[in-house]
């Protein structure tokens, strides 16, 4: 492989760590005060990776051209895919981290330089074929995860969320690593390619619990059941702007790195770990969606929500099919909308004096005096329930029908029928502000670049989403196909 | 032979620390037993001559990380008699778990095909170069076919810095902090006023 | 447009002017073009009905509308006009006209008189509809909109709860016969797959003998069908088990219950099973059930009539009574009999109940015949009337020389019975006998009551009410009545009605006396007069002729005997009445309390059905499909929402200890698995 | 020469100790993070071992790279415990549960 | 096909949107006059859509077709069915805009936008001919419903919305997972050739189920009935005449376009237990009515009686059950919506829905009694009014295959009119035992023009039902040449004695099963 065309393939990230050195040397010389400039230059870099991976995307790159650094890294259409999600995602935290930073004065210039290293992270993540850049990349992010839950350093609920997100995460990283070293072992190699070749035929007890132990792993990042205990706590610890982030841009490059993992390097033993995304995500759908029902703040609502989401995106890993992989990245391109879409409209409930609002007794009667932004939550709320017209409907209509082409009918049926446990909080939401009397608490007014993000986001999954389908299904497609290619 | 019985002194000890660590009621013994398990494991490594992670393992580990663990217990002003006072309540729970999962991977990893574990076989393209020391092969394969991943490594050293100190830095406001070029600017007609004070009426500075 | 659209579908257009004018139009032009309508539609009858008398006319079908037609099932609205038809259009065309006539008077005082003529011409519509259908279905049609305009001037007097009950009852009762009427015509579909009547019963006799799938079990089908359309034939006919509507009717008002629950609506099972009786004399099983029911009806409800007090509820069960001869004439075969006794009957009973608003409305709305008395000279031409139809209801006549209308008609209905030689006719025979007796005996009673005796008004609610408001309101108007206290008068005078409600008794006098005599021929004997409308059976009409004597007498001695009794008891010694009641309580009791049905159904249907509406509701929807459905699941949710909220302890030993849980399963179940 | 299993049960029975750790302890956060070390400990033993009896230098690089996270990671998790302690004056795990249900 | 070309169906669905749109953001008064004004456009629309209608031409008419994505297609078409129940919708519409003219005085516009929107979703539900098309439609009509019951609903709206929701979202999901087996073994979304599409009978099985499970919901049927009356009792007046008149028939619709033509087997194997749940609803919701002391709880109750007796219709595999089926659901929709509109005469007059607090408005309401009788007595059936038609054939056709089913779904008709007169008598007559009560105005001019249009409807679709039913007949006929093969014996089979002497060659008439020809 050429060194050079090897540097060329991941140009976005050498793009990522330089920018973020340099606005870390910014930040260090000109302080504080430089951090919404740093924030609006990073959200440029990343808008300039975006257009880096995006000819890969469109053009559906496969194969050996994208192959960089001896098999390591692989810069298909597939991580072009996930990249450009991280990408959007990590725009959004940025772009509405300084408006709540500000308030209470802790906008400070590492934020936006963690979320650059971060998005590198998960950029190494997607684009891993190699188990080594699988666990590099996944811990860069993990690391800068951890500082950005604790960002509010002097807020408790912070603090405590990055304690629990680190020691949850360091023993699941902690199992991903003894997975990955039972693979390695009983693989003797660890490129995925190599660990697919290894495993054509029955698969070693060895490699099985290397399997078994990497997919528990990468169950915590993507916060599947039962692995998804940290989530409530550390999305409603971390500060929203964080929260935000957490459940977009991490999901994305986990689901992603989850897919690669499973489709590709144990792509050839499915029978051996079906069963257990199956179990995982019914369990993630219901237990999402039990959970969420009882909540009183709204942040710890999403984060079930989010819970409960990535079940049905493992409902279509469980059909371990390109059909299946492509619902899946649909689903998470919409399911990213709908999550920047809900936490933005948290970041927008203010009081009188700008303190976030988070309780949702407090959005009683929201409608009233905030028409539009209760109309977007609602829509928000709506379409993760997965009711037509919204958008929200169409990813987990992939998903299921790529679980009943793969034959895995009463999966869909069960899964299907339990996502309406999870309409009964997400309408909670919509009677506490349409319903109910109001509580005039979230009165203070919005940060343009909220509005703005909110219009995009509720403009995507309001039913004119749908005329992205058909591009946005041909993309999916198309990465979907890269990674079984590659598989 | 030596390397059995060296073996099992080792493993012996690395298990039995690890017990004591986890065990023991005062932190600092803690990360001394900590120490202890970590020169064990090193001692392991030698043993399948892997000298530079073993010289890693006692340098990086004991050398920062451990001095950082003692460095913080040290630091934070914590009463270590409250501590320990009991286990958790599923404790039976827990350790019955963690005995299947033992179980588990003993058996199905190691004792079910006793001796004969079947590992896969490596394509060759990492195999050690016979003329070669363990550290020189490795740096080999680290700066060339691992280089790209090498330098991710460091910017995850980077960023555990820029955490470090975006967490755990901040301006202290009972100190003053120098500002040189503020010192080199100084101007003596502003170090010195001359005032005339009337009598009785204090000065006012 | 010809004659039979007018008279259909004239009193339709005066009801709904009537009806939809209300109050704008004012009661004077409403109860003017109601009445009328009316009035042409009999006078355009009468020709049709001469027309088949005198054997000149044919039967005819005029199309009106399309319909339905539903695959093979098709049924249109359709005017089909024969011998049966005829006799029906005059009884209901001249019954209905007069009662309109008549009505002008009785209700004068009532403020919603436009309302109330816009129901009457709407029944006389439904009534038409019913008579003149050529297809089961419009028959259906005539047969539930009768209901509906029975329920509504039964309830005409809304304000009554008794009136609403009684309205409601009649409704629900009728519908009762409807299920079988229905379910009747959907088996007769299913057989023959045609509504139409001539069509089916062209083709009845082919299905003898066949069998057919019913609730499980294989019947005859003829039985099966019959029975079932006669189900519908008793609910509106009133016979015994789905009577118990037809007395509480009598809350409407009185030109109501002369028009519908006396001449016409009621005699519609009557006209039903003539008009099929093509169908009925395929299955003599289905006959003998008519017969049975019938004669039982005619028994019970002569036996109840004969202890009532309410003046209008004697004539009621009178009318149940000879609607049960009307059927065991069926029975037995003697459609013409039983049609020429509808058709006498029609005259008689509306004059009776006439006669008795009459009566009413002099005794300013009493009732009770127990505060009546000594009305005979009071209100001489209502006595006259009603003496016509007592005469013409005893059957009073003598053999071959003359009668009053019922003497021919209930005579051949015995004779029949008699001549028809089966066990079941003879003791219909016997039964129709007594009951005879019975009605000669309540007849009499009720005139004795009224029209003889002394005056015993004071006791009556009614005339304190009236003699209180008119010395508070109109005192000179009946001054002169003081003085009078001491005979039982209360200083009450009651008078003649106006000449709007004599004209319709003079009429109906007229028929009731000679209506029997003039047509006897026609109805009974002549076939060329039916020409085919109903089933003619030659055997049975020679051997009614050739009945014994004492046969043909027997009906004239019975009635007599009741006669004899009813004048020892209420005008030779009064108190042989409260005597027999004291020796036979229990007798006297049952028969009372009209054998207790009321009681009995209320007891098996209407209680059981609130009380199994409240259970299914409290207990089955809210306590048991919502607790355990909807509720259920979501308690279920909530248990589960609460345990997971509980293993979410914010500790951070648990969290790791789900996961480690987790990875365990997995784990095991690989070892299992593989 | 000692057998590839021996390592593997010696490696397997320090990782469970490790999670054991995290999850046996109610009092004292620090002793979690150490508990996190002998998991990567163990994972290390492995990682070495296979790497030389698959005669591959793989597993060794990839013990270093865990090495290197694992003192980035030891870095960030006393940091984080610092300002929660700063800000909760107590590191015991029993109060590190302000945000439940 | 006058309009050939033109796309009319998608002009239906655009006008209500565009004004929902337009609602959103107008002032209350602007709002009424748009809501009416486009609910008015689009009957006019719906009135051109008939008169084009080409009775006895091609099954599919007004077809547009647009592929969209992923297999989906903006594909919209109708046939007779299809037409009467837009029609009914359309109908419908602009008198519960005028229901809710003074009625509604807070939230105007959503209101007006939420009303309009669910227009756009009926029609589009019985326009669809995607089969996923339908889907969205089907489901979307939950959330302007949910809002309509929640934000303007009664005092325990919340429940009763929750209970709504979820109930018919439950039902609906499960009919989404065979829809994706049936695309995926079919290969095709195109409702008209999944009609004609054998699915395998074990197969079949599974999928009818699963509709079942939501057309049951949506139909309610007996158990699944219990989150109806309380919808109705919460939901203002225009939403339960909507949800009477129009939501309820797609349950109806969903079995007579889905499961019927799709799963012949699978509905004959399954007819016993449609036949037992509705039987059990005639008899058990009609003696529930009885005891109500809600004037809408109790017609929410008949509802359910009343949709039973479409079940059996339609399960009756023969021309006669199916039709019957859509008169009774035609007449059901106006029928029912007239009765609510009745209710919410007298309940914008006094708030409450209390039928003790009622009594004798025949005095001094004479009109609104009028028509509150015609509406009643249309609801038990009364021969001449639209609900005798649809309810005798259905049972005629029921009767066909078991008369011990038509005996007692027939029964509805006798506790019919128990409940229905009962409640009549209790509003209407009987003496004016309160003075509010007794001091109502009779109804104004806007209630005749919500009332006036329906009993017209009424009258017409008793006497006159042919202009009904010819649009449909070519339809049905064809679902029941297409359920022929399935269809189950009667248990009235016909067996011939011998013939009599000179019997009618008329009389060898083999009716097995009561086929119709």
């Amino acid at each position: 492989m050429d060194f050079a065309a090897s540097l060329s393939l991941v140009a976005p990230e050498i793009l990522l760590s330089t920018a973020g050195l340099v606005l870390l040397l910014v930040a260090a010389w000109a302080g504080d005060g430089a951090s919404r400039a740093i924030s609006i230059a990073s959200v440029a870099v990343l808008a300039a990776c975006a257009f880096m991976v995006a000819p890969a995307l469109c053009s559906g790159a496969m194969g050996p051209d994208t192959v960089a650094f001896s098999g390591q890294f692989r810069a298909d259409a597939f991580a072009s895919f996930a990249k450009l999600l991280i990408y959007a995602a990590g725009g959004a935290a940025l772009i509405v981290a300084p408006a709540f930073f500000e308030r209470v004065h802790a906008m400070r210039a590492e934020y936006p330089v963690l979320i650059l290293f971060a998005v590198l992270g998960m950029g190494l993540m997607v684009s891993a074929s190699d188990l080594l850049t699988l666990y590099i990349g996944l811990e860069l992010n993990s690391l800068a995860a951890y500082v950005l839950a604790a960002f509010l350093r002097d807020d408790e609920r912070s603090a405590e969320a990055g304690l629990k997100y680190f020691v949850l995460g360091a023993l699941a990283s902690g199992i991903l690593l003894f997975g990955m070293s039972l693979t390695y072992g009983f693989t003797g190699t660890t490129s995925f390619e190599g660990i697919r070749a290894a495993l054509s035929g029955t698969i070693s007890m060895g490699a099985l619990f290397g399997a078994i132990f990497m997919l528990a792993g990468l169950s915590f990042k993507i916060a599947a059941v039962p692995f998804h205990m940290w989530t409530p706590d550390v999305y409603e610890g971390a500060p929203t702007p964080v929260t935000t982030f957490f459940a977009t841009a991490p999901k994305v490059a986990a689901v992603a790195l989850s897919m690669r993992v499973t489709l590709d390097a144990f792509g050839g033993q499915v029978a051996a770990w079906q069963q257990i995304v199956i179990f995982a995500a019914l369990a993630s759908v219901i237990v999402g969606a039990l959970g969420a029902i009882g909540q009183t703040n709204i942040k710890r609502l999403l984060a079930y929500s989010s819970i409960n989401n990535v079940g049905f995106i493992l409902i279509g890993l469980a059909a371990a099919t390109p059909q299946g992989a492509s619902a899946m990245l649909v689903y998470l391109a919409i399911y990213i909308a709908m999550s920047v879409g809900g936490f933005v409209a948290v970041l927008m409930l203010k009081d009188a004096d700008g303190a976030p609002v988070e309780g949702i007794a407090e959005i009683a009667g929201l409608s009233r005096h905030r028409k539009v932004l209760a109309a977007c939550l609602a829509m928000v709320m709506f379409s993760l329930a997965g009711i037509p017209p919204l958008f929200g409907f169409w990813g987990k209509f992939v998903v299921f029908q790529a679980a009943v082409q793969a034959g895995l009918v009463p999966l869909a049926a069960i899964g299907i029928a339990a996502s309406v446990i999870g309409a009964f909080y997400y309408l909670k939401v919509v009677k506490v502000m349409y319903f109910d009397e109001p509580a005039n608490v979230a009165v203070g007014k919005s940060d343009w670049a909220h509005q703005a993000l909110l219009a995009i986001a509720a403009l995507f999954i309001s039913p004119l989403g749908y005329l992205l389908t058909r591009w946005l299904g041909a993309l999916a497609d198309k990465a979907a196909a890269a990674l079984f290619l590659a598989a | 032979m030596i390397q059995v019985l060296a073996f099992y002194l080792f493993a012996t000890l690395v298990i039995a620390s690890a017990v004591f660590v986890i065990m023991s009621r005062n932190p600092v013994h803690s990360v001394l037993w900590l120490i202890v398990a970590f020169f064990n494991a090193a001692g392991l490594m030698v043993l399948v001559g892997a000298e530079f992670i073993a010289m890693l393992l006692v340098i990086v580990y004991v050398g920062a990380v451990a001095v950082l663990f003692l460095f913080v217990v040290m630091m934070l002003d914590i009463d270590f008699a409250e501590l320990r006072a009991g286990f958790i309540r599923n404790f039976p729970l827990g350790i019955a778990i963690a005995l299947v999962l033992v179980a588990e991977l003993v058996l199905g990893i190691g004792a079910e095909r006793a001796g004969a574990l079947k590992l896969g076989t490596p394509d060759g393209t990492a195999a050690p170069l016979m003329d070669r020391s363990n550290i020189e092969a490795i740096g080999a394969l680290l700066y060339s076919r691992y280089l790209f991943l090498f330098e991710s490594a460091g910017i995850i050293l980077l960023v555990a810095m820029i955490g470090a100190i975006v967490l755990t830095h901040r301006e202290r406001s009972d100190t003053r902090r120098q500002n040189i070029s503020k010192q080199v600017k100084r101007r003596p007609d502003e170090a010195t006023i001359n005032v005339k004070p009337e009598v009785g009426k204090g000065v006012q500075l | 447009m010809n004659a039979i659209q007018i008279i259909v579908f004239g009193p339709l257009l005066a009801a709904i002017v009537a009806g939809l004018g209300n109050r704008m139009l004012g009661s004077v032009a409403a109860k003017t073009i109601t009445t009328a309508g009316l009035f042409l539609s009999c006078v355009l009858s009468w020709p049709i009905f001469l027309g088949f008398l005198g054997g000149s006319a044919e039967a005819s079908v005029t199309p009106v509308l399309h319909w339905v037609q539903s695959g093979s099932l098709t049924f249109d609205w359709a005017l089909r006009v024969d011998a049966l038809t005829a006799v029906m259009l005059v009884v209901i065309t001249s019954v209905s006209a007069l009662v309109h006539l008549y009505s002008w008077g009785y209700m004068d005082e009532d403020p919603d008189q436009p309302r109330f003529f816009a129901y009457l011409s709407l029944f006389t519509f439904a009534m038409l509809m019913l008579v003149t259908a050529d297809n089961l279905v419009q028959m259906f049609f005539g047969w539930e909109g009768v209901g509906l305009a029975s329920y509504l001037l039964i309830g005409f007097w809304f304000r009554k709860p008794s009136a609403c009950a009684a309205a409601i009852k009649a409704f629900v009762v009728n519908r009762v016969g409807d299920l079988g009427f229905m379910l009747g015509i959907f088996g007769t579909y299913l057989v023959f797959q045609t509504t139409s009547i001539p069509e089916i019963l062209a083709a009845a006799p082919g299905m003898a003998g066949s069998t057919i799938g019913f609730l499980g079990y294989r019947l005859d089908t003829m039985t099966v069908l019959c029975i079932l359309l006669f189900i519908g034939a008793m609910g509106k006919s009133a016979q015994l088990g789905l009577h118990t509507w037809l007395p509480d009717a009598m809350e409407g008002p009185t030109p109501v219950s002369a028009l519908i629950h006396a001449a016409t609506m009621v005699t519609a099972g009557v006209f039903m099973v003539c008009r099929l009786s093509p169908m009925f004399e395929t299955s003599p099983t289905a006959l003998a059930l008519v017969t049975f029911i019938g004669a039982a009806t005619c028994f019970f409800a002569a036996t109840v009539g004969t202890c009532q007090w309410d003046i209008k509820r004697v004539i009621a069960y009178s009318t149940c009574s000879q609607l049960g001869y009307m059927f065991f004439a069926a029975g037995v075969g003697a459609y013409g009999a039983a049609m020429f006794h509808l058709f006498t009957h029609a005259f008689f009973k509306a004059l009776l109940f006439l006669g008795a608003g009459s009566v009413i409305h002099a005794m300013h709305h009493e009732q009770d015949m127990r505060f009546y008395g000594d009305l005979r000279k009071r209100i001489p031409l209502t006595f006259w009337a009603m003496m016509a139809g007592t005469l013409a209801i005893t059957g009073v006549g003598i053999l071959d020389v003359f009668g009053f209308a019922g003497f021919y008609s209930k005579d051949a209905i015995l004779e029949a019975a008699y001549a028809r030689g089966t066990e079941l006719s003879q003791f219909a025979f016997v039964l129709g006998c007594i009951a005879a007796l019975m009605t000669s005996f309540y007849s009499w009673r009720l005139m004795f009551l009224t029209f003889w005796g002394k005056p015993r008004w004071a006791g009556s609610e009614h005339i304190q009410h009236a003699m209180h408001d008119a010395h508070v309101h109109d005192d000179h108007d009946h001054g002169h009545g003081h003085g009078h206290e001491v005979d039982g008068t209360a200083g009450y005078h009651p008078h003649e009605s106006p000449l709007s409600m004599l004209v319709p008794l003079a009429i109906l006098s007229l028929g009731a006396v000679f209506a029997g005599f003039v047509f006897h021929d026609g109805f009974i004997n002549s076939e060329q007069f039916w020409n085919g409308a109903i089933a003619y059976n030659e055997h049975l009409i020679h051997a009614m002729h050739a009945v014994p004597l004492w046969v043909k007498l027997s009906a004239t001695v019975v009635m007599l005997t009741g006669f004899g009794i009813a004048y020892a008891a209420y005008i030779r010694d009064t108190t042989i009445p409260s005597r027999f009641v004291a020796t036979f309580p229990q007798l006297h009791g049952f028969a009372f309390n009209k054998w207790y049905f009321d009681e009995l159904y209320n007891f098996l249907f209407v209680r059981p059905a609130f009380w199994l509406g409240r259970q299914f509701w409290q207990r089955g929807d809210v306590g048991f499909i919502d607790r355990f459905g909807p509720n259920g699941a979501a308690w279920v949710v909530a248990q589960g929402s609460s345990y997971a909220k509980k293993v979410q302890s914010g500790y951070l030993y648990s969290y790791a200890l789900v996961m480690l849980l987790g990875l365990v399963a997995a784990v095991s179940w690989a070892l299992a698995a593989g | 020469m000692i057998g590839i299993e021996h390592y593997v049960v010696v490696s397997s029975i320090l990782f469970v100790l490790g999670v054991l750790g995290i999850f046996l302890n109610r009092k004292n956060v620090i002793v979690i993070l150490m508990a996190i070390e002998l998991i990567l400990l163990a994972v290390n033993i492995n990682l070495v071992a296979f790497s030389a009896f698959l005669n591959d230098l793989t597993g060794q690089i990839f013990a270093m790279f865990v090495l290197t996270v694992a003192a980035g990671e030891a870095a960030i998790g006393l940091a984080i415990l610092v300002i929660y302690f700063r800000d909760r004056g107590s590191i015991a795990v029993d109060d590190v549960n302000r945000m439940k249900g | 096909m006058i309009m050939d070309g033109f796309p009319i169906l998608s002009l239906m669905l655009a006008v209500p949107l565009l004004a929902a749109v337009g609602c959103l953001f107008a002032e209350a008064k602007t709002a009424r006059a748009l809501a009416l004004g486009a609910t008015l456009v689009n009957f006019a629309l719906g009135v051109l859509l008939w008169a084009s209608y080409d009775i006895g031409g091609a099954q599919w008419q007004f077809v547009e077709k647009l592929p969209l994505f992923a297999g989906f297609s903006w594909a919209l078409g109708i046939d007779g069915i299809a037409l009467m129940l837009i029609m009914l919708s359309v109908f419908l519409m602009p008198i519960c805009i005028g229901a809710s003219w003074t009625s509604i005085e807070k939230r105007v516009g959503e209101y007006m936008a939420a009303f309009l929107l669910m227009e756009t979703l009926m029609i589009g539900v019985f326009a669809a001919q995607d089969l996923y098309l339908f889907y969205i439609f089907f489901e979307a009509g939950l959330i302007p419903m949910y809002l309509i019951i929640g934000i303007w609903g009664g005092a325990d709206r919340i429940y009763a919305s929750y209970k709504f929701f979820l109930y018919t979202l439950l039902g609906s999901v499960l009919m989404l997972v065979a829809m994706l087996w049936m695309v995926n073994a079919a290969g095709t979304t195109d409702i008209p050739t999944l009609m004609g599409y054998d699915f395998p009978p074990h197969a079949q099985t599974w999928l009818w189920l699963a509709f079942f499970a939501s057309f049951a919901v949506k139909m309610p049927m007996w158990p699944v009935h219990t989150w109806l009356p309380d919808a109705h009792v919460q939901a203002p007046t225009a939403g339960s005449v909507i949800l009477a008149g129009v939501l309820l028939k797609m349950g109806g619709y969903g079995f007579i376009r889905f499961s019927l033509p799709m799963f012949p087997e699978a509905s004959a194997q399954f007819a016993g237990l449609v036949f037992a749940l509705s039987m059990l609803a005639v008899v058990l919701t009609s003696l529930i009515a009885l005891v109500q002391h809600d004037m809408k709880k109790l017609i929410a109750y008949s509802s359910v009686a009343h949709m039973a007796i479409v079940t059996i219709g339609l399960f009756a595999f023969n021309v006669q059950g199916l039709e019957g089926s859509m008169i009774v659901m035609l007449s059901h929709g106006l029928v029912s919506g007239a009765l609510f509109l009745c209710v919410g005469v007298i309940y914008d007059r006094l708030h409450t829905r209390e039928i003790d607090r009622y009594g004798g408005l025949s005095i001094n309401m004479p009109n609104y009694a009028l028509f509150f009788m015609l509406f009643t007595m249309a609801s038990v059936g009364l021969p001449g009014t639209s609900g005798f038609v649809g309810e005798f054939l259905s049972l005629a056709g029921i009767y066909q295959v078991s008369s011990g089913v038509t005996a007692v779904c027939a029964t509805g008709i006798i506790l019919g009119a128990a409940y229905m007169l009962y409640l009549y008598r209790r509003v209407a007559f009987g003496e004016q035992k309160n003075a509010d009560a007794a001091a109502m105005p009779d109804i104004s001019l806007r209630e005749w023009l919500m009332l006036g249009p329906i009993a017209v409807a009424v009258l017409w679709m008793g006497v006159y039902p042919e202009s009904f039913m010819a649009p449909m007949r070519k339809d049905i006929a064809a679902l029941d040449a297409r359920v022929a093969r399935a269809r189950p014996e009667g248990d009235a089979k016909l067996a011939m004695g011998k013939p009599a002497a000179g019997g009618h060659e008329h009389a060898v008439h083999e009716a097995h099963g009561g086929e119709a020809h």
